[in-house]
């Protein structure tokens, strides 16, 4: 069944947890920023994709995981990484090529992963996560470690056949395993509305039998709560969810996308649903949080981006000596 | 003197040409128009992701499909619907997603003709980049021309310039086979001086892109370049290198690469690939086969490692072939002693 | 939305129609009965599926077909052959791999097409055909034609994900194909029920935007309704839709399958649900068509099938001279 | 005497003798028990189509898992699941169906070590049937192995009789590489002594089949029992043949190939694969590249032919290379004169 859920969940969350996630959330957007300005100069090399104004599906569903837990993401992950607790400089010196970087390097913005967090890689096949998740939720299951998989994906990849199967494999084998729609309405310059023959992605979920729930995503509380529900009936052999989170990426498809095919929605977003403000607004107001804490949150996140794209800059590049390196463990 | 343009351009132009020339030539891909169901609705909006089909949109109404992320739907629809007398030519937008639709291509349209008997007309054409260079790191790198290459049923044009992308590409669409169209995403800038009228490169004849007796140098693609100037330094140091561009792997114009080398007696092949099982494996024992009585030393293949193809600047351009590794390949080979 | 379609329109059937109808299930039937017969005496060779118990399906749909009409089949394709007009004889000698058969013995039986009829193949691959009539679809369409695409394929092929996104590019091109899901009950040796993680295939239809249908697979009439009404909706510009066929194949998975999976459901099939025996008294008890009539048609194609087989078996296996031949129309 | 059991109770046993090893080892595929849903109820019956896995079911509960047909769902969880501590055997039916799950082998599971540094480990084995002899036709016959071959990051066996089978199954669950184990179907019925004993064969390291001076002969898979019938009726007239199963086509074992052809100076590769970019172009270029020097003939490849596997009996048994295309191309170069 497909529902939207009311937000309505922040009682469960300790002002530390609140501060945490407004950490996770600002340092995505500072970080996705920093790049778009990076980006600009020149000295950032390839396809880099933006997750700015996204920040609250990464940060409201991580926010549930631990160690025992795996993700998957998409060619647009440096969210899901920061939600999973990647190293914000490693990632910073991976997206400009340095030999410091997550992968030292070798994968780029499209490829950053950490398998010690859990962080399976962001991806460059469209639909490439979904099956993964499936094997991290079952060897979750073999082992009885309680743990989930997460696979974030597009409402462009919810079209591929690959993503669909797995919803179907994730049932059948009733995985602990958890599917975010993160649909930010187009997929490069096509609107999900076109795309998407269904009124809604969550609409595919009783397809594939398992229950589709459809949230804001500009709004992390709903996020949080949606995943929550999931991700607790996924530990407890619940099986599988489909979650369809909506929202608008803010910059282009990728930097250099002129963005012709959207009217000014990303202004009205920017200016209107920015799950930052939201937030700061909803904790703030209720009075969890002060603004002072967030303040002082804020200065320590530009304080490592600053830092970061420093060391990023400075780090060395990789060599010839790591050219042939790590294709396998042995040869 | 001639006209100059772009490899985009030239390909851009073929793709209109042979739609005016004949109705049942239409596009797909995503984003090959750009902007469908858009609210601001600027269709045309991408006109493909590195801007090739830019402008058909509106021009051909109803005849380039923009598609949902789901390739093996439209790949396999292009070719359902080259056999039922359209010459559909979709887009595969990098070569490395093939792994999401490759049953289409190699188990369906490539056995059509032979599983049914001769009975079956596929005249389909996937357009599809090709080639490390930009940094697209492993994903959006790689050089899978030999996978198509192995594929009986499939034929694979590789586009070397501008003058040859138009030519390889109306061929390719007035085929009444199948075909891999490889187009080498560092080239789409290239300019060459490109005829404005229509004309067909026949498949499996190569070019001799230049005449020398000291050495053979088959190069595929962009390594067509790459070969070029390694030739040009060669004969600077006094080597003159045969160089040898095939266009199509497949067809392979077997009989000029032996005749060269017939000549020549010294074999150089520059494949972006990398090593194992690809095209410079495939004419280096072609000749080991054909041409051994007229060798005189080893065959040198240059090209990529056994690895992945690397994100970061500094090893990818130690990864792709460079003219340097070629004119060392060519000088041990023109040096060699038993 | 999905709904079980009452059996009620042999009215609009001439007893011409029926009688055709009935010819084209008898021959399927006896086609298969006795290519097992004969591959149990090792002559014929390969991998053969057989269709009999199926036959109301090809046929309920492909009576609605003309030449403008294209369809793709799957790895148990005789039934959909001989229901779109491929000759028999050439279909045996196919099989038997004699040159004089409908792929002048190169394809084999999961490989039988005949593009001149619009059979577009038997597929040895599951999910093969759905994309394909997306794109014989679309060419009727760019020709306007009126002419329709239809796709049979399994309950196990409704998992595989070229499947489903083929449902999606239809919905999304609105294309005129009709997506058939033959529910056999069973891929090889795999319970739809297990499988399939919806209740039903026919409730996916929703996540890809149309309609939904479920049908009677025993009951030709069922059958040709629930057909006629999606393939005149696709002629006239309305869309694709999902039909679900549900019913019990009557042999193994291949021949030489024990099926020690599956209890005696086929003893009750064939006794009570056959869909000839079930024909034939709706026909004959609405005095429509007489008995004497049906008994023609048997004994014609009784005469069919034997001729079929002496001849295939009398006819010359290819040649050294045919092995390199047809695989591309120039090289 | 020693035991002796088929192909595939070989590899029936290894899976149980590395299952019972190792709890991680898990069995994955379509109908690798066979039943599931089944209101009769019988679980385990069938044990993979063609028999390999049956009776695993029953000892192992919970870890052989039937899947849907959705190949890149399930291979894709295989290789996620080896990252997270498994080590899954998922078995791709056919190597034929390699086209609807490519991409979650080739550019997931072979690259995610290069692609993240050197972090992951991904210790996954894909069982599949290549192979041509069943009269199965074009789409259930192919010899694909090239093609996994080719891409960096993978490795490819080819067990070539029973004791093989074992050794080199056991040695791909163990391996922390992602590995293709191609069986030919055509071997499963074959006997062959095999200890009861685990043991490993090492990746990398050819087996000499046979020793001779004359020529070396380096066989594939299945074709090595072909390599070793032509050896055999060569030496009667008195030709002797070096024969080489090299086991593994990644990683390679060139010293052992290049040491042989250095003594005989003379090279027949005999791959069932179809002729373009396949491992017999991988290792006779390899040779006319590296033994050069020492090569005193052309180099004969027999292959199958560039077409599609026909169904028809008659056409299928001249497609399959023979022993004697083997001796003919064995004779015609220690005949070969210049
Ligand atoms: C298999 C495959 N097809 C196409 C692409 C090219 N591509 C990269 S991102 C993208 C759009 C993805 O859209 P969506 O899933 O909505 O994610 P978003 O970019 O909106 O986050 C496309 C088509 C790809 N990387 N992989
Ligand atoms: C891609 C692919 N995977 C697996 C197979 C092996 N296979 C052939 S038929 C079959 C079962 C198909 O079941 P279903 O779709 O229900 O059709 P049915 O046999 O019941 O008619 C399987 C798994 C295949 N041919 N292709
Ligand atoms: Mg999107
Ligand atoms: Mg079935």
């Amino acid at each position: 069944m497909t529902g939207t859920l009311p937000t309505q969940a922040t009682g469960e969350l300790s002002a530390e947890s609140l501060l945490d996630a407004y950490r996770t959330m600002r340092t995505i957007r500072m970080f996705e920023e920093r790049v778009h300005d990076e980006f600009a100069t020149g000295e950032i090399p390839g396809f880099v994709h933006l997750y700015a104004g996204e920040e609250a599906s990464a940060t409201g569903v991580c926010s549930h995981l631990d160690d025992r837990d795996a993700i998957a993401s998409t060619h647009r992950g440096h969210g899901h990484c920061i939600a999973k607790g990647v190293d914000v400089k490693a990632m910073m010196a991976e997206i400009y090529g340095k030999r410091t970087g997550s992968c030292q390097g070798k994968g780029g913005s499209m490829h950053i992963a950490d398998l010690s967090k859990g962080m399976l890689g962001a991806n460059g096949i469209v639909g490439g996560g979904p099956p993964l998740i499936c094997g991290t939720a079952l060897a979750a299951k073999q082992q009885g470690t309680g743990g989930v998989g997460v696979a974030f994906f597009g409402d462009g990849a919810s079209n591929q056949g690959t993503t669909l199967e797995s919803l179907n494999l994730a049932s059948v084998w009733n995985l602990p395993a958890i599917f975010v729609a993160e649909n930010n309405g187009y997929a490069e310059a096509t609107a999900s509305t076109w795309s998407v023959a269904s009124d809604n992605i969550a609409d595919r979920a009783a397809g594939f039998g398992m229950p589709g729930v459809i949230v804001d995503g500009f709004d992390f509380f709903a996020v949080h709560e949606a995943a929550g529900e999931a991700i607790t009936r996924a530990r407890e052999g619940g099986g599988p969810t489909l979650i369809e989170v909506k929202f608008t990426r803010y910059f282009g498809h990728f930097e250099g996308d002129q963005q012709t095919y959207r009217a000014d929605e990303v202004a009205n977003a920017r200016e209107n649903l920015d799950c930052l403000k939201r937030f700061r607004e909803r904790v703030t107001g209720g009075g969890e949080v002060t603004d002072e804490a967030l303040d002082t949150v804020d200065s320590e996140v530009a304080a490592l981006i600053d830092a970061a794209v420093a060391e990023a800059k400075d780090a060395p590049k990789p060599s010839q000596a790591d050219l042939e390196t790590d294709v396998y463990v042995s040869y | 003197m001639a006209r100059e343009i772009s490899y985009r351009e030239a390909l851009n132009e073929t793709l209109r040409q042979e739609m005016e020339r004949d109705q049942s030539v239409i596009v797909m891909g995503e984003d090959n128009s750009g902007g469908a169901g858009s609210p601001a609705g600027e269709q045309d909006a991408w006109g493909g992701v590195l801007g090739v089909t830019k402008g058909l949109y509106h021009q051909f109404p109803g005849r380039v499909l923009d598609t949902p992320i789901s390739e093996s739907a439209f790949v396999g629809a292009a070719i359902g619907a080259a056999t039922r007398g359209q010459r559909p030519v979709a887009e595969l937008m990098f070569i490395d997603f093939m792994g999401v639709c490759f049953d289409q291509i190699f188990n369906q349209a490539a056995k059509f003709r032979y599983m049914f008997g001769g009975k079956a007309v596929t005249p389909v054409v996937i357009r599809t980049m090709y080639g490390a260079g930009l940094r697209a790191a492993a994903q959006h790198s790689q050089s899978l021309y030999p996978l198509f290459t192995s594929i009986p049923g499939l034929k694979v044009a590789m586009p070397s310039n501008p003058y040859e992308a138009k030519g390889l590409l109306t061929q390719a669409i007035r085929d009444d086979d199948p075909v891999i169209f490889c187009e080498h995403k560092a080239l789409y800038d290239s300019i060459g001086e490109v005829p404005e009228e229509s004309y067909t490169i026949p498949f499996g004849e190569a070019n001799i892109v230049r005449e020398g007796d000291d050495v053979t140098i088959v190069a595929l693609g962009r390594m067509v370049s790459v070969a070029s100037e390694a030739a040009d330094q060669l004969a600077s140091s006094g080597v003159q290198a045969d160089v040898l561009d095939p266009r199509t792997t497949s067809p392979l114009d077997t009989d000029t690469i032996l005749e060269s080398v017939e000549n020549t007696g010294r074999l150089v092949v520059v494949d972006e690939a990398t090593p194992r099982c690809n095209v410079a494996t495939d004419i280096s024992a072609l000749v080991a086969k054909e041409a051994f009585g007229s060798l005189r030393a080893p065959i040198e293949m240059v090209t990529a490692p056994h690895t992945p193809v690397p994100f970061s600047d500094a090893l990818e351009d130690m990864y792709i072939p460079d003219a340097q590794r070629v004119i060392n390949a060519a000088k041990s080979v023109v040096e060699w002693e038993r």
